[in-house]
Formats: C-alpha cells, structure tokens, sequence
C-alpha cells in the first residue's frame, strides 16, 4: 500500500505503471482500476486551484479510509496520492488505484477510496478566477454517496 | 493549554491559522462559546455550526466531545477532497 | 474514441499517459477512470491464457458498446484495447478507459463498458496448464451484470 | 451458399473454423437441424442450443431469426472477454 501527500506533480502513467508492475509480479490480480482527478477549465473561467490541507491528519485519514477498502474487499494492493498547493487547470490532483483478483472488487472499492476521500479526508479546495476566488462548497450529493457503503 | 487550528474559511475568518487556547472547557461546544466571546471574527467564523466540522487529536468528532485530554483541536469546513 | 483489438502487448502507463494528455488538453475532464484485465496465476496452475476472437465483428461490437456509453454519460473520451493470441500469467489482457466531467459519470462508464466487453463482445478466453487446456465458461453473474444497466 | 463460421468449442467439436453450406433454410434453426444431420461432430457441437450463440452478418441474432439475405453465420459459445 502508498499513500502520498505531497505538492508536487505525479506523472500518471509513470504510477500506474509502477502499481501494475508491482501486482502482476505477485501474479494475484487480474484486475486494476485507476481513478484520476483534475482540475476542470471550466470554459477558462478558472486560473487556478488551490489545495489547503491538514497536515499530520491527512495521511492518518487516508491510512484509515484505505485499510477500511482492505478489509471490505479483496484487494491486492491500494494506492492513493494526492496533492495541495497552487495548481493548473488540467493538473492532475489526485489518484487512487485497486488491485484485486475480480473486477467488481477492484471497482468497489476505488468508488470507496474515491468517496470518502472527498468527503472524509481533510482537503478544502478554493477555485481562483479572474474575479476572485471562492471555497469550493461540499455538495449534499458527496455526503448522500458515503450512505452506499 | 490547548492547540486550536483553524482550516479554509474558518482560517481565513478568524485571521489566523492555529493559536494556543487556555481553557477550561468541558467540551468542543463550551470551547466554541468560549471563542465566539472573544471578538466578531470568532462569532462569525462559528456562526453556523452545521457549516463546521471538529477534529480532535486529527480525529473527526462532535461538537458534545468532552475535551478532557485533548491536546489539538482543529476547526475546519466540510472537506471537499478528491 | 480510440478502439484496438490486437494480438501485441500495449504499454499500460504509456497509453493511460496519453489517453490524459489528450483530455486535459481539451480542458472538459475532471475525472479518468481505468481498468485493466490481467491473467491470472492462480497459484502457478496457469501457463498460459489463449483469446480467439470473431475479426470483423469484433471491431464493430467494441465500437457499438463503446457508442452506447457515450449515448448514456456525459463523457469527454473512450479509450479500449483487448488483446487476442497466447498470453502469459500476469500480461495484460484489456483496458478500458473513461475521462468525463464528474466522477460518477467516469465510473459508470468504464464499469458498463467492462460488463459489455465481457458478455457481448466475440472473445474466447481458453486457460492452458500443466494437465491440460478448458475453454472458460460464461458466469451468471456476468450475464446477470448486465441487466442493471 | 452461406458463410458459416464457429468459434471456440465449437470450432473444436466441428473440426474446421470455416465452411460455405448450400442451405434453402429459412430460418437459423433450420441451417442447424440440416447441420445436426450431417454427421455426429454436428449433432455434439449444437447438442445443447442454450449453450450456443449465433450472429447473423456479424451482429448478435437468435435462432429463431430469418437467414434470408444473410452471407455470414457464427455459431459460437456464451462470451468471455473482458
């Protein structure tokens, strides 16, 4: 399992790469998923985002939310990165990647990592546009989805 | 004493992103009653409760959590991660 | 839309990488989501895994499925390769990948499209070992999968 | 003449991934009672039709499906791709 906090840029394909590699040589998985987030153009009307985070406690909710995913699923390996500071429209912010014998638990659980990650780990993003900028506000929608699980 | 954070909004409200808070607070609720006498950027950064979210030694918990023992409070609004 | 049926290999991390780039460059996606289908060791009873396919009809089922998804979700990009030919425990068998707006979308997506290549599209997978060859056989479960979309 | 093809098992059973069939069947399950006939590795492949699928110029059909028009057949077994 990696969990990453970190400010600088991951190169995605370089990871995915690498969590493949790692499982394949186990030999157990025969499923991967990936999930990757980035920050939207939104027509251009956004010039940046920018990650504000709770160091100390932020990795201790990722560890938690992704031993949670190890116990409900059979998993061959979890891995979460996700970054804070100042970032581009088109940046990647975050990924999560499940490895897993079958595909339905693959899947399961990167949706789990991927909703309590929003709604659970202490990240608050703010959008800064050429008007100013603004937090951007949790939607009853992320709160709703953590009732599925 | 005690750590107090502050996070997002509720820093930027409140002007300042952590402070060391004497009180004698039996819980989150009689600390944040405690804040909001202080000065108008306290009452307006705790002006809606159900806005705000509690961590208590960097775990999430409730605004009727007893403080005894806690060393880190931090103050912060609903996580928009991922 | 990118659509590949091949006997070669593909790299993993290369075409996830590009997959992103070409997304991100046109702004609209805040969310990919892959999947990748691997043989299995199954404890060393596997030596190999053989994937006949229907040319011709392969080409145009995958393309079919591949519309419907973005006839049902707001998605920015589709990408599916499957290999066909003799493979080795731990090869990639598949990816599917989905860039969208918003997470859900991504995710439903990739997870249709998974549940389609399996039931619909003209592969044959055949499990080669140490006592012998078995065709696979079609689960209930994955036709069953299919009626929740 | 018809073009039909089998896949998988099928193709095994048979013995050959290929064959044109002079056929006047109309109907799907008609070519297949006329294969049936022929000869045993016929009569073993389409034993159990709900263990059978069949495409019609490459799109996925049923038994009961009129052959009129129709240049390609395959008889093949439940998908497994993926």
């Amino acid at each position: 399992m990696k969990i990453a906090v970190q400010s600088e840029p991951f190169d995605l394909g370089a990871e995915t790469s690498a969590f493949s590699a790692a499982v394949t040589g186990a030999g157990a998985a025969g499923a991967i998923v990936t999930f990757t987030g980035l920050v939207r153009n939104d027509g251009g009307a956004l010039s940046a985002m920018e990650i504000e985070h709770y160091p100390g406690m932020t990795e201790k909710a990722i560890a938690a939310i992704a031993d949670e995913a190890v116990r409900r699923w059979s998993l061959a390996d979890v891995l979460v990165i996700h970054r804070h500071g100042r970032l581009a429209p088109g940046e990647t912010i975050m990924m999560v990647a499940t490895a897993a014998p079958h595909r339905a638990d693959a899947f399961a659980a990167a949706e789990f990592l991927m909703d309590y990650l929003k709604s659970r780990a202490p990240f608050w993003k703010k959008e800064i546009g050429a008007d100013g900028s603004d937090w951007v506000a949790a939607k009853d929608a992320d709160e709703a989805a953590l009732k599925r699980w | 004493m005690i750590d107090v954070l502050y996070f997002a909004w509720v820093r930027e409200r409140i002007g300042l992103p952590r402070e060391k808070v004497e009180t004698s607070a039996a819980t989150v609720a009689d600390l944040i009653d405690q804040l909001r006498a202080r000065e108008d950027r306290y009452a307006a950064a705790f002006a809606d409760l159900s806005a705000l979210r509690v961590a208590l030694d960097q775990e999430l918990s409730s605004f009727d959590a007893p403080l005894s023992g806690v060393r880190e409070v931090a103050f912060f609004p609903p996580m928009t991660g991922g």
